[in-house]
């Protein structure tokens, strides 16, 4: 009894109480548990997942990315534009993640320099880079002229698409990044003083930085495994992006006001996302009736996991 | 008949049972003062007296009327008000609005301004606190805050006052201003509720006092004139403490740091001294000396005007704190809140932060280590907690105070290490065993510096006094000349104009 | 005095606005007028444009309104700033529902032209020799924009008046109209009816039927085994027609952004320049563009 | 000399900023001073200043709130229904306020009571209360039956529309409010610190669900507004509004770490964000470029206003 307790009231609460949901989902929405569905699920997933690892040191170091949806859907664009104009796919993703990076360490740049805020700062860029997408494609569609291009999204390994290896290598990364690296646990320092960081010699700029160049380039990463899913650089791909990744991360228990964060919750409010569409979608609920119903899950999520947090005080 | 009175009150956290059945009472018009080591409850306590934290089991009443309050507001029209330990004023609203704030004067919701800021400006004139109270709190040092802190209490018509820590970031001079208006209370009949780990101010102040222990009612003396200070400690600490000073005499090598020129915004300076290997050198003045100033202004964590600071003759560069620790410069901050704790982080980390540099490899950490370090530090400055996991703003505000300390004193390859305030808030049996850690380093070779308020402290283990006022330094002091009279007539702004060092 | 016309879309991101502005530019240049494009997206958004007009000193303009309920509202602002007012695509209705007979319009029926899809996807199921019982649709729906509604519901009306079984139609949802959405909204329905081999596929527009067909590419459903027609014609059909082999995306209703372009903003200038009013209402249709005809199709339509 | 310095670097700095670059802009301009222009440019903004005023207590006391596009919508969706149910335009505006207030109310139960996060409580209600719109319009516009509503948006006084007197209305009633009311201040303590504003018995929890419920309130104002110019209710109105109106305060000096607001700044955040759109309009400046344009506009602002205030230190 008591160590049952224990178990729901831990550390780790969060991902016991998404492990009950799912049995409970699984025994009682037919279709939802086949291995087709799941990686169909999976791989709903995979542009929210990976843009949220870096939205996490995002928010643990007490910033704010707005500029991501628009990120990923410049970054595609140019992987596409790359590709075809240099004639390799290669060339095409090198210069693609390179200007995810660009981006990133733009916003960031800004924002740790000139001490501007972050969520003005990210709408800023996140129009401005909209904008340049729309211009580098004057506003259509680019198809990809190598098919090999496909492949990246098409793809399998051990039956597994590869763009869920992808999004599960980066959740290691980023988890292993998070806990066990000094640039991890600066990140985390900063979020939860970043006096205090600066007084103990972490260089909070340069940190700042790297935080949102690494953001960039995840999204790039993202942008490319969307273009090859869609088939094309979409210049108006991934809008809103932005909410939904925050949306998963502060589910999952990171702090907007900084310093606290973990991979495995960010992972659960992924999932929670992507299942309750997902699930919503099996049960054939209508379409304005899954605005009210999503706003419901999230809500409960947050209440369950505060329930717990507090009855643990 | 007693006035005040604390019946079993318990209280816990997870983890900790933070009070056990806790009873005292206190006379109508008495000071009662409440010790113990850090993280012995008193905070606590004061909490559950203030509404704002409810005990687990229990009872207060007050003049023979059992009091069950649940929130602050009860509490506050009971006639309770509570100075915390941790500041609580709003920085971004004036003097007078953080001294009306709760109970604005107003018309029908509408502020009455000028009532707002006249009877502020009327009750901090009475009471010989030199504030604007149009300023900004946000502008204000920490010590004027605390001033601003307790001016609060002192506006209201309370029954009882308690006070926790107030002089913890005082200087004699100010703390002769609180010592002044709590007489006037008492005069009044108010009870006031008094904590603190100076033992000569309880000695001062007290009527009565109560001593805790781990959360249980160690002693409780009706009449302070029949304890002795090594008995207080012996209740506190559960052994005896000689001289908590414990100076050694030990022997200087050359110069390790040099500072000269040293300017900045709020520094007109321009200041210069040096520290010798091996030497600990003082630095006292009242509030708004300048110390602080100057030690943030070395430490590169302000920007300088002008100035230049070296050790071992290698000039340290001037922008950033990063710089200063790699050349082996280190600064202990003296705003632990502000500066120093890293909210929803562990024990360990806090630690940890700045030395983990030596523990990484690659950039990834070895756990191990880090834990091994904050296990060290937690027994030997016997922080009170359940584990080095816990979040550090779940500790005692002295404990907290123990683990910057350790932040910085754990730090390797350090030449020259400056202290600001470091025993602020910290109980005796712990201060001496920080005082220990720093003849260790001192001993080792280390230059340090201590900057402090209290002035028994500076002068217990200081090789060397310098004495800064209004920005400048104004005079030092050999060891050998240590006289408290003359320390504090130059540390005092009216009487120096004349001789700079 | 000189002629300033305004053209107001609801979503300038839109490839099939970019065209209609660019055919409007074309006529601007031939007929040496100035075009003021402004895109609005909500109703709001409209009303400052067309203050903004008003001030800036056109004499009407010609818009795609985000709602055609909007209309009322419209003919009074458009009155107060003392603009003559066309449509095109969507036709402003009154409060009653019924459209507003006094404002000139050219566009097509959101109807009819979900009408087109389903025929022609009727057409192709039965070349193709299939048993429509055996074939699973899927509706790729965003019901909150009424012309989306109207479009599917149309194709629909097509479909099964063909013969095609209602009970095989399954709604999948998107959150937004991109591919991405439409693409794992199609998944679920695949997968929830992992047994149906074969599918056709409708919605909005292009990029919602091109989502389906990837969610039927990533289940490994072969290509001759999916028939999706989606609207528009612009590039990301275009892309798909252009790809080495062909896809489940089968063909695509093109509607002409030259005729909605370049005709209105014509017939804006003549109605200001020589006051000779437009006719109150030009219906155009859509024609089916395949892999094999695409290149002609656009060329008889005048976009290329 | 250094009066001017004075002047700028002060705290009414950036309005003296907001002053020259009108002036500059009426000067270069063609058509944008004229009395046209500016009513115009003025109804342009009169959602987003509406929503401003509580928005700015919103994040004065440190809270958020994403569900303001959604209320807006839906209040004027129920003033146009109840409205035509009951035959009487008053009954209609009173329920729309209503309705707005509880909106509101619930946001600010959930986040004080349960202590959830606002950002995610506020996601969560932004959802519901779109699909409840939706829901009760089946996705299409309303219609209004008695043309009597127009004229709420229709009608002048002095020559100058009534919504515009409405707006104006509200930033004096809301600055006075912020600066001279016990309300007003004790939002600013919250922010500032809230842990302090409890202990010196500020009733937190009150104060927030107050917050918030005027919120919902004054949502609806701006809803029968909107719907009374766009003579019909629309389930789609105001979507994203909740960014535009976020950055219009924070461009107005409005902390996102609670604590400090002033009603003038918020004033000329909400006026460069109309000017900008009205002016790229004027210019004629394609639809892609705007969005480059809006997000450099943004960036200067900040920008400009960080260089004031950090020079005056
Ligand atoms: N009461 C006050 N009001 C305004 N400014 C003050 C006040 N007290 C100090 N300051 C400012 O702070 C400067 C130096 O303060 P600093 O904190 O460095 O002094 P200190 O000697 O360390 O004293 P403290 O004990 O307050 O830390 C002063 O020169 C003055 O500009
Ligand atoms: N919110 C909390 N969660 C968990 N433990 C707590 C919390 N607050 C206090 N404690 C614990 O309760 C105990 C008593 O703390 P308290 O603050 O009353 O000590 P104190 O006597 O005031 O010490 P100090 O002299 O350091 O101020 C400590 O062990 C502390 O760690
Ligand atoms: O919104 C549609 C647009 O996508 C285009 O298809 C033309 O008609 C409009 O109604
Ligand atoms: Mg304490
Ligand atoms: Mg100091």
């Amino acid at each position: 009894m008591n160590s049952l307790k224990k178990i729901l009231l831990g550390d780790q609460g969060l991902v016991v109480i998404f492990a009950v949901a799912f049995a409970i989902v699984s025994l009682t929405v037919p279709n939802f548990l086949t291995e087709r569905n799941i990686l169909g699920l999976l791989q709903s997933v995979v542009t929210i997942g990976i843009v949220a690892c870096t939205m996490m040191f995002c928010l643990a170091s007490r910033d704010f990315d707005l500029s991501v949806g628009s990120t990923v859907a410049f970054t595609g664009m140019i992987a596409v534009i790359a590709s075809n104009m240099t004639g390799s796919i290669v060339m095409g993703l090198i210069i693609a993640l390179l200007s995810g990076a660009l981006v990133g360490a733009v916003n960031g740049f800004v924002i740790a320099c000139f001490r501007i805020n972050a969520l003005i700062t990210t709408l800023a860029t996140m129009q401005i880079v909209r904008g340049l997408a729309l211009i580098v494609s004057d506003g259509r569609a680019v198809g990809i002229n190598d098919p090999g291009f496909y492949q990246l999204a098409l793809s399998r390994f051990l039956g597994i698409p590869t763009p869920i290896w992808v999004m599960g290598a980066l959740f290691i990364a980023f988890g292993f990044l998070l806990n066990r690296t000094v640039f991890g646990k600066n990140t985390l320092a900063i979020g939860g003083n970043p006096e205090a960081a600066r007084l103990a010699g972490v260089n909070v700029v340069s940190m700042r930085i790297w935080i949102f160049a690494l953001q960039g380039l995840i999204c790039a990463v993202a942008g490319i495994m969307l273009a090859s899913r869609i088939t094309s650089g979409q210049p108006n791909a991934a809008t809103g992006l932005e909410l939904s990744v925050i949306s998963a991360c502060v589910l999952g228990g990171v702090s907007l006001a900084g310093g606290r964060a973990a991979m495995t919750g960010v992972i659960v409010g992924v999932m929670i996302m992507g299942i309750a569409e997902n699930v919503m979608n099996l049960l054939n609920i209508q379409a304005f009736y899954q605005y009210v119903v999503r706003g419901l899950i999230l809500l409960i999520a947050v209440l369950l996991d505060n329930l717990r947090s507090t009855a643990s005080r | 008949m007693s006035y005040l009175s604390v019946q079993n009150i318990s209280k816990s956290y997870p983890g900790v049972q933070a009070l056990s059945d806790i009873s005292f009472s206190v006379e109508k018009g008495a000071v009662h003062g409440l010790m113990g080591e850090n993280g012995a409850g008193k905070s606590t306590l004061i909490r559950v007296l203030s509404g704002d934290q409810s005990a687990d089991s229990g009872s207060i009443s007050i003049d023979g009327i059992e009091q069950n309050y649940g929130s602050v507001r009860d509490a506050f029209e009971a006639g309770v008000i509570v100075i915390h330990q941790e500041l609580q004023l709003v920085p971004e609203l004036t003097v007078a609005e953080n001294l009306w704030l709760g109970r604005f004067p107003n018309r029908g919701g509408v502020l009455e301004g000028r009532r707002l800021v006249e009877t502020v400006r009327d009750r901090l004139e009475e009471i010989g606190v030199d504030v604007d109270p149009n300023a900004k709190v946000a502008s204000l040092s920490i010590g004027a805050r605390q001033m601003v802190e307790i001016a609060k209490a002192v506006m209201m018509e309370a029954r009882v006052i308690a006070l926790d820590e107030p002089t913890s970031s005082l200087s004699s001079r100010e703390s002769e201003i609180l010592f002044n208006l709590i007489a006037r209370l008492k005069a009044k009949g108010t009870v006031i509720l008094y904590v603190s780990h100076r033992l000569e101010e309880i000695f001062h102040l007290c009527d009565s006092l109560t001593v805790l222990r781990d959360g249980r009612l160690a002693a409780h003396h009706p009449d302070i004139a029949n304890v002795t200070r090594d008995q207080i400690i012996a209740e506190m600490v559960g052994r005896e403490i000689g001289n908590i000073w414990g100076w050694r005499e030990r022997s200087f090598g050359p110069v390790r740091l040099e500072v000269s020129g040293m300017c900045g915004d709020k520094l007109p300076g321009p200041a210069e001294f040096s520290v010798r290997q091996g030497e600990i050198l003082g630095f006292f003045g009242l509030i708004g000396a300048g110390r602080s100033e100057l030690m943030r202004l070395v430490y590169g964590a302000d920007t300088r005007r002008g100035g230049t600071v070296s050790i071992d003759g290698k000039e340290v560069p001037a922008d950033n704190p990063r710089g200063a620790i790699n050349a082996g410069l280190v600064l202990c901050p003296e705003d632990r809140k502000h500066d120093g704790i890293i909210q929803g982080r562990s024990i360990e980390e806090n630690i940890a932060i700045s030395s983990r540099r030596h523990m990484s490899s690659f950039g990834i950490l070895q756990l191990g280590k880090e834990a091994a370090l904050a296990d060290r530090f937690i027994a030997r400055l016997k922080v009170r907690t359940p584990s080095r996991k816990q979040d550090i703003v779940n500790l005692s505000g002295g404990n907290q105070q123990k683990v910057i300390l350790g932040r910085w004193l754990s730090e390797q390859g350090v030449k020259v290490l400056i202290v600001d305030e470091p025993t602020r808030g910290i109980d005796v049996g712990a201060k001496s065993e920080i005082y220990d850690i720093l003849y260790e380093l001192a001993e080792g070779g280390m230059a340090i510096v201590v900057v402090s308020s209290e002035l028994p402290e500076v002068m217990g283990i200081s090789d060397r006094i310098i004495v800064m006022c209004e920005g400048r330094m104004v005079g030092q002091f050999a060891r050998e000349t240590f006289e408290e009279r003359n320390i504090l007539t130059l540390a005092l702004p009216d009487r120096n104009a004349a001789h700079t060092v | 005095a000189d002629v300033k016309i305004g053209f107001v879309v609801k979503q300038p991101e839109e490839p099939w606005f970019q065209d209609e502005w660019k055919f409007a530019q074309k006529a601007a240049e031939e007929k040496g007028f100035t075009l003021v494009e402004i895109g609005a997206p909500d109703g709001e958004k409209v009303q400052a444009a067309i203050d903004n007009l008003g001030a800036q000193g056109a004499q009407g303009f010609i818009i795609c309104v985000p709602d055609v309920k909007l209309g009322p509202g419209i003919v009074a602002k458009a009155a107060a700033n003392d603009l003559k007012l066309m449509t095109v695509d969507d036709r402003l209705v009154g409060a009653d529902g019924e459209p507003i007979e006094s404002v000139p319009h050219m566009g097509i029926s959101a109807v009819k032209i979900g009408e087109t899809v389903g025929q022609s996807i009727a057409a192709e199921i039965e070349a193709r020799g299939w048993d429509m019982s055996e074939v699973g649709a899927i509706r790729v729906s965003y019901d909150q924009l009424p012309t989306a509604v109207d479009r599917v519901e149309g194709a629909i009306a097509a479909l099964t008046a063909a013969g095609f079984p209602a009970e095989n139609i399954y709604d999948a949802p998107q959150a937004k109209t991109d591919t991405e959405a439409a693409l794992n909204a199609a998944t679920t329905v695949l997968n929830q009816h992992a047994d149906v081999k074969k599918w056709i596929a409708f919605g909005l527009n292009d990029e919602a039927v091109l989502g389906a067909v990837r969610a039927t590419e990533s289940v490994g459903i072969p290509a001759e085994n999916v028939i999706g027609v989606g609207i528009g014609g612009a590039e990301s059909a275009i892309n798909e027609f252009k790809k080495p082999s062909a896809t489940g995306f089968y063909g695509t209703v093109i509607i002409s952004p030259k005729r909605h372009g370049y005709e209105t903003a014509l017939n804006m200038y003549e109605w200001i320049a020589n006051n000779k009013a437009p006719e109150p209402l030009i219906l155009t249709s859509g024609s089916l563009a395949l892999r094999d005809t695409y290149v002609d199709v656009r060329k008889d339509l005048g976009i290329e």
